[in-house]
């Protein structure tokens, strides 16, 4: 049954997104800016451990903790260089800096790095169990189960933590949350060291899932990744972890049974009309203004 | 909000003042009128009179840099070389278009006021159709060492009509391609019999090949069985586009494809324990080089091209020599085509008595009499010839994978 | 009800009839009657929190109500839209002013007149003459209403950078541009000084004389409210507490008892 | 607060005078270019550059009417772009027989363009303007991809036995001597090249006027209303969605007619050229000038294509530096302290002339 093997790709490849989502709705929860850098923290997340593990041969967990260190010190150094001076500014200056930014990271990449792809090396099993007559990668099954253990820490760091309700606080209202005493710069800070964290996770099984590291492997899946993150309803951790499994099944069953041409055209196609019965993504919090 | 923006326009009108400066000022020219600016690498005008300016643009930044780089990279080589032979003396002038064609014609403006007399056109072959009608009518030489596209040379690519007549090729057209390589699987029932096809239909190259390959197959009565498709925005997952070519019983499947994309689905094959024939082109060229990849992967994959790295002939030891010597990679089939083409202008322009006084004018015409006569022999293959058209003729090898390493496979 | 004796000749303007709203489980205003004749002021007042802005809300179609009707020049006005609202003849101002920022304080006045002297995009773009046969007299309506609320100096200016007070006032102006037969004005004193305030109170008066309105007005200032109400309506958590003249509202124990508290 | 108000801008003069001041930038640079040219001083790469830049500059007007004027973040202008750049291709391409003098075909096909641009717009804002907000842009955001992927898989020819079309896979042949107007992801190829510097001025002219008319008419006065106060504007009569599709539409159609201009300036054109990154490009080139600001959106969208542009002499390190100056111009614009110093350098300069 190819429909069985199918799903679960998708899962898979759903389960990238969901990773990668998680840190643009956090930050966007948080700081109310679309980070277009974020998928750009993640090829840089990429290089790190691709020569972690080649060039320094670093055992593999040593690796990804390398990976997340540096996309977590860059993450939070960008916040402080390029975000922080404009958190008073129009939210279109901030995302034109972000876009600045991403730029910044492809170019540098590129000159650091060469344009010339490097092949990730597969540390992670290849090998495939059968279910009837489809056949799942061991990569798959593991991408989807880190991805589920990601979304419940980090459900129950937001819920469990004094962090994480300072996090929560800042997400409702800001200037409230300086009144009681949060110190609202440095929960930027850490949402913005979390996401990139969770950036260097997504790379690594981003480029053991397609083991090809470039300078501009980012842009796409960032893209997507805020299609799902907005898909969820941009804000919301379970909506970011929903709406990505979603894009990756939408995306795998529509170049399977419709086309491949057309299957961007439908993964964005579903992205408007759910958005048309929900305005605000499936689980977003519906906008009410009092009047 | 209104008087900030007011006062960004100031900032920015300032920084790029400053940046026009900074541009003028690098190039010493006094009087720092727009023309200087794009002329980039002045530092050798000195002796600028005795040197032939070749020109030429590819993507050196963006998604597609890595075939830009390459030809740069490459030509850059081979301009040394010829310059180390003392004689003929060229100039190389590289420009980023970034795969993007209306970047290609503000490239092509920057090769023009720099005085650029011949050309490696473009890299690849958006651009390329973008820039060769400017070569017509500028009359200035252009040799491709990549665009592969038939909208490179023919102002009328769907009737094969109204060629440039001074824009060539050092690689195939993608219809030879795509029809050499259905013949060849035709020919060799050993391969397998039910062909999938996996190509990236927003790539020129890609898309030509698939078609002429399918419309080859047709008349050879090869059997396409599936036919799968992505782009640039799903560049990376596979694995329906495997799937449906399991299911549907493919035992070969061509990839007229780059390697980057190739060796994703070769490894992604793998894990689902799909083993048919692969069979690429041209493209698939540099996927032992790349660096991390499992070549154990490409064991048994055949493509048809005219180089390999590891070939062992002189020319093509010496090549992949320095270039990994001086850019740490393993050069692919752009570099390659770019080592020739430059090789190729030399030669033409030994034959033709050029020299570096003459206009792209004239040296359009001696070079194009001479590509149209001559026979050239190079890293991509022996004998090559022009026709009028300035499509190349060259045999494409086809080899086998086999222990990392190609191995022709005869007749 | 001792004015309707006199006025029940005339149908009124304005008819509520068992208005009531629920937002989920909670009900904000329940079964509230309540008629506004032209040419009136009436005042709507109450303790915070007693349902006064969500009256306002209901009356301009923001929200749908969950039972009653309400009648405009006799008409019900079930179904209708804010936009419908207002063209037919309901304006009103909020209490959190809501000016249009960016825009000058003349342009603000302006966009009442949006579909009292209409004219089409094509028209603006290729500006054709009746173009500037409509602009000429939008820009002179819209400056004698900036004279009248007193804000003609300030015509060029942005309007978020005016002064709270003449905000207020710019509200009144745009409000009336709409050419409204009610206006309904929510706090329209609030943060104002006692001259700001009986100021305005001169000008609510001779809004309703000169373009001949009712008016209805929620506020907390009961020198105004006592001074310019013909008739005053009080409402306490979402109900009706007393309605009647002002001498009768100050007198009303019930009255009283809700303001002070138990 | 009497003494106050003479600080406050006399702001309803100065958007007046920015209107004045942007038709005579755009006349006077026309002039400068021209007399650059006629003198042979215009090198090749700035020739190359006139009608690209009029595009983006058109097509930025647009824009800026959308995301400035009426405050709807539009991440998918590229897609209206690229529908005019088809759709002026394919036109320019049926006429070529009937209609054989270059400039009228392009204003028939810039023509066709914008209307088309704009029935686009009017479909996509059918169910975009229900939306709010980040909602809102990630919505033009997915039709600029389902634009894109439409084109890509259109396949358009032209011969004697007239026009074809067909989607997903090109399922006819063309009689000899036919041409394809649009070969779905090889797009348009051996385009007549028929645009021209002359007429782009002449459209940014005309988009300023559309612009600029509609700004300052009852329209746009509801325009800017809506997006000042969404609940104020529907309080004195003006309809929200239908103000905002009003917007959304003229800015399609200036996009259209733009890429209509563009497409028929380039011997070829493929549909990925119209992508996101180049919707994102347009909006850095709005943001920079000014939200509302359409002098400033001229300036900044000249800048923004000549830097790269005279960057080139640092090769590979060229849109390093362009990304570097990207974000610091946004940070040093949007700093409050280093604002106040250049505005009182600007005042007391002022004082001393007078």
């Amino acid at each position: 049954m190819q429909f069985l093997s199918y799903l679960i790709n998708g899962l898979g490849l759903g389960s990238v997104y969901a990773i990668i989502a998680l840190g643009y709705t956090m930050v966007y929860g948080i700081a109310k800016m679309l980070n277009f850098a974020h998928g750009d923290i993640i090829m840089v997340g990429a290089y790190i451990a691709f020569f972690a593990l080649t060039k320094y041969a670093l055992p593999f967990p040593l690796a990804v903790l390398t990976a997340v260190v540096v996309c977590t010190v860059l993450g939070v150094l960008i916040e402080r260089l390029a975000y922080k001076p404009l958190r008073q500014a129009p939210s279109l200056a901030v995302l034109i800096t972000a876009i600045g930014v991403s730029y910044f990271l492809q170019n540098g990449a590129q000159i650091l790095w060469s344009s010339s792809s490097k092949v990730f090396p597969s540390a992670i099993s290849t090998g495939s169990i059968s279910l009837g007559s489809a056949s799942v990668s061991y990569l798959t099954l593991i991408t989807i189960a880190t991805c589920i253990a990601v979304m419940i820490c980090l459900t129950l760091f937001i819920n469990r933590t004094k962090t994480g309700s300072a996090m929560r606080a800042c997400s409702e209202d800001k200037g409230a949350s300086m009144l009681m005493g949060i110190n609202v710069n440095m929960i930027i800070s850490i949402t913005f060291a979390i996401g990139s964290g969770l950036a260097a996770i997504a790379s690594v099984l981003l480029a053991s899932t397609y083991p090809s590291v470039y300078p501009t492997m980012g842009s796409m899946p960032g893209i997507k990744a805020f299609t799902a993150a907005v898909f969820g309803g941009i804000g919301s951790i379970p909506g970011a972890f929903i709406g990505g499994l979603l894009l990756g099944i939408i995306e795998i069953f529509a170049k399977a049974y419709i086309s491949t041409q057309l299957s961007d055209a439908i993964v964005f196609g579903v992205l408007i009309v759910i958005l048309l019965i929900k305005p605000t993504g499936l689980l977003g919090k519906k906008i009410n203004v009092k009047v | 909000m209104k008087k900030m923006f007011k006062t960004s326009l100031a900032v920015a009108m300032s920084v790029c003042m400053a940046a026009a400066l900074t541009a003028c000022g690098g190039s010493g020219s006094a009087s720092g009128s727009a023309p200087a600016d794009g002329a980039a690498q002045t530092t050798e005008s000195a002796d600028a009179g005795a040197k032939i300016k070749i020109g030429g643009s590819g993507p050196l930044t963006g998604p597609a840099a890595v075939y830009g780089q390459a030809v740069k990279n490459a030509a850059e080589i081979a301009v040394e070389e010829v310059n180390a032979k003392g004689g003929l003396q060229f100039e190389l002038n590289m420009q980023d278009d970034a795969h993007d064609p209306e970047k290609a014609v503000t490239a092509y403006g920057v090769l023009k006021d720099w005085g650029m007399q011949a050309s490696l056109a473009t890299v690849t072959s958006a651009p390329g159709a973008a820039v060769s009608p400017s070569y017509a009518e500028d009359k200035i030489f252009a040799i491709t060492p990549s665009g592969s596209s038939t909208s490179v040379i023919f102002a009328d690519p769907d009737n094969l009509s109204g060629a440039f007549g001074n824009v060539f090729q050092m690689c195939f057209t993608d219809p030879n391609q795509g029809t050499a390589s259905a013949d060849y699987i035709s020919g060799h029932a050993d391969l397998g019999s039910k062909v999938a096809i996996i190509y990236k239909n927003d790539d020129n190259y890609s898309k030509g090949i698939h078609d002429t390959f399918v419309a080859e197959a047709a008349a050879k009565n090869l059997a396409v069985v599936y036919e799968g498709t992505f782009d640039d925005s799903n560049a990376q997952d596979f694995t329906v586009q495997l799937g449906k070519a399991q299911e549907a019983g493919a035992d070969i499947l061509f990839l007229p494809i780059y390697y980057d994309p190739a060796s994703l689905i070769l490894t992604q094959a793998n894990g689902m324990g799909y083993k048919p024939t692969f069979f690429g082109v041209d493209g698939m060229d540099g996927i032992l080089g790349l660096e991390g990849f499992d070549t154990s992967l490409a064991e048994g994959v055949y493509l048809l091209t005219p180089f390999s790295a590891d070939a062992t002939d002189e020319l093509t030891v010496n090549f992949v020599n320095k270039y990994k010597e001086k850019f740490g990679e393993v050069p692919n089939q752009f570099a390659a085509d770019a080592y020739d083409c430059v090789y190729a202008i030399a030669q033409a322009c030994e034959a033709a008595g050029v020299t570096a006084d003459m206009s792209a004018d004239e040296i359009c015409a001696k070079l194009v009499e001479q590509f149209t006569s001559m026979t050239f022999s190079g890293l991509t293959g022996s004998e090559m010839t022009w026709n009028a058209n300035g499509e190349v003729t060259k045999s494409p090898k086809a080899v086998v994978i086999q222990n990392g390493v190609y191995v022709g496979v005869e007749e | 009800m001792a004015d309707n004796t006199d006025k029940s000749v005339k149908a009124p303007v304005l008819d509520v009839q068992e208005l009531g709203i629920d937002f989920g489980g909670l009900t904000a205003v329940n079964d509230l009657n309540m008629q506004v004749y032209d040419g009136e002021i009436v005042g709507l007042i109450g303790p915070n929190g007693a349902g006064k802005t969500t009256v306002f809300n209901l009356l301009t179609k923001v929200y749908k109500p969950t039972r009653g009707k309400i009648y405009f020049d006799g008409k019900d006005t079930a179904g209708k839209s804010v936009v419908d609202i207002n063209k037919a003849g309901i304006a009103r101002t909020f209490q959190n002013i809501r000016l249009f920022g960016n825009l000058t304080v003349l342009d603000n006045v302006k966009t009442g007149f949006h579909n009292v002297i209409p004219y089409s995009p094509i028209t603006a773009i290729l500006r054709l003459p009746k173009y500037f046969s409509s602009e000429k007299e939008i820009n002179e309506k819209a400056m004698d209403l900036l004279k009248i609320m007193e804000l003609d100096k300030y015509a060029d200016y942005k309007a978020s950078n005016l002064p709270y007070g003449a905000q207020r006032r710019l509200e009144i102006a745009r409000a009336l541009a709409t050419n409204p037969k009610l206006l309904l004005l929510d706090e329209p004193a609030a943060g104002m000084n006692p001259q700001e305030t009986a100021e305005l109170m001169d000008m609510i008066r001779f809004v309703r004389d000169h373009f001949k309105i009712a008016v209805l007005l929620i506020e907390h200032d009961m020198k105004l409210v006592m001074g310019i109400c013909e008739r005053i309506t009080v409402l306490n958590y979402g109900m009706m507490l007393a309605q009647g003249t002002p001498e009768e509202i100050q007198s009303n124990p019930e009255v009283i008892k809700a303001y002070l508290g138990d | 607060m009497k003494e106050k108000s003479s600080i406050f801008s006399r702001f309803g003069d100065k958007q007046h005078r920015g209107r004045l001041m942007s038709f005579v930038l755009v006349i006077i640079a026309y002039i400068a270019v021209e007399v650059l040219v006629k003198t042979g001083n215009l090198g090749s790469m700035f020739s190359s550059l006139l009608v690209p830049i009029t595009c983006y500059v058109v097509a930025a007007i647009g824009l800026n009417l959308n995301v400035g004027i009426s405050g709807e973040l539009n991440l998918g202008q590229a897609g209206f772009m690229s529908v005019g750049a088809f759709c002026g291709i394919c036109v320019s391409g049926i006429l070529a027989g009937s209609v054989t003098a270059g400039i009228p075909r392009l204003i028939i096909a810039i023509i066709c363009g914008a209307v088309l641009a704009a029935v686009f717009g009017f479909l996509i804002g059918i169910p975009v303007l229900k939306l709010q907000g980040d909602y809102l842009a990630i919505v033009t955001l997915a039709f600029g991809q389902i634009i894109k992927s439409i084109f890509m898989n259109a396949y358009i020819g032209i011969d004697t036995d007239g026009l074809h079309f067909s989607f997903v896979e090109s399922t006819f042949k063309l009689q000899p001597g036919g041409k394809m107007l649009l070969n779905g992801p090889m797009g348009a190829t051996g385009t007549q090249k028929i645009a021209n510097f002359t007429i782009g001025t002449i459209l940014v002219i005309v988009a300023l006027f559309v612009v600029y008319n509609l700004m300052f008419s009852r329209s746009g006065r509801a325009i800017m209303a809506a997006r000042d106060n969404r609940i104020a504007a529907e309080s004195v009569g003006i309809p929200i969605s239908r103000t905002k599709m009003l917007a959304f539409v003229t800015s399609a159609a200036l996009a259209g007619a733009a890429g209509a201009l563009y497409g028929l300036n380039y011997s070829t054109l493929v549909p990925n050229k119209f992508d996101f990154n180049t919707s994102i490009l347009i909006l850095v080139y709005v943001v920079l000038g000014g939200l509302g600001n359409m002098t400033g959106t001229i300036i900044s969208t000249v800048v923004l294509i000549l830097l790269p542009e005279l960057l080139r002499s640092l090769q590979d390190y060229r849109m390093l530096i362009y990304a570097v100056v990207l974000i610091v111009i946004m940070l040093v614009t949007n700093n409050e302290w280093l604002m106040t110093k250049w505005k009182s350098l600007f005042a007391g300069k002022a004082k001393g002339g007078a």
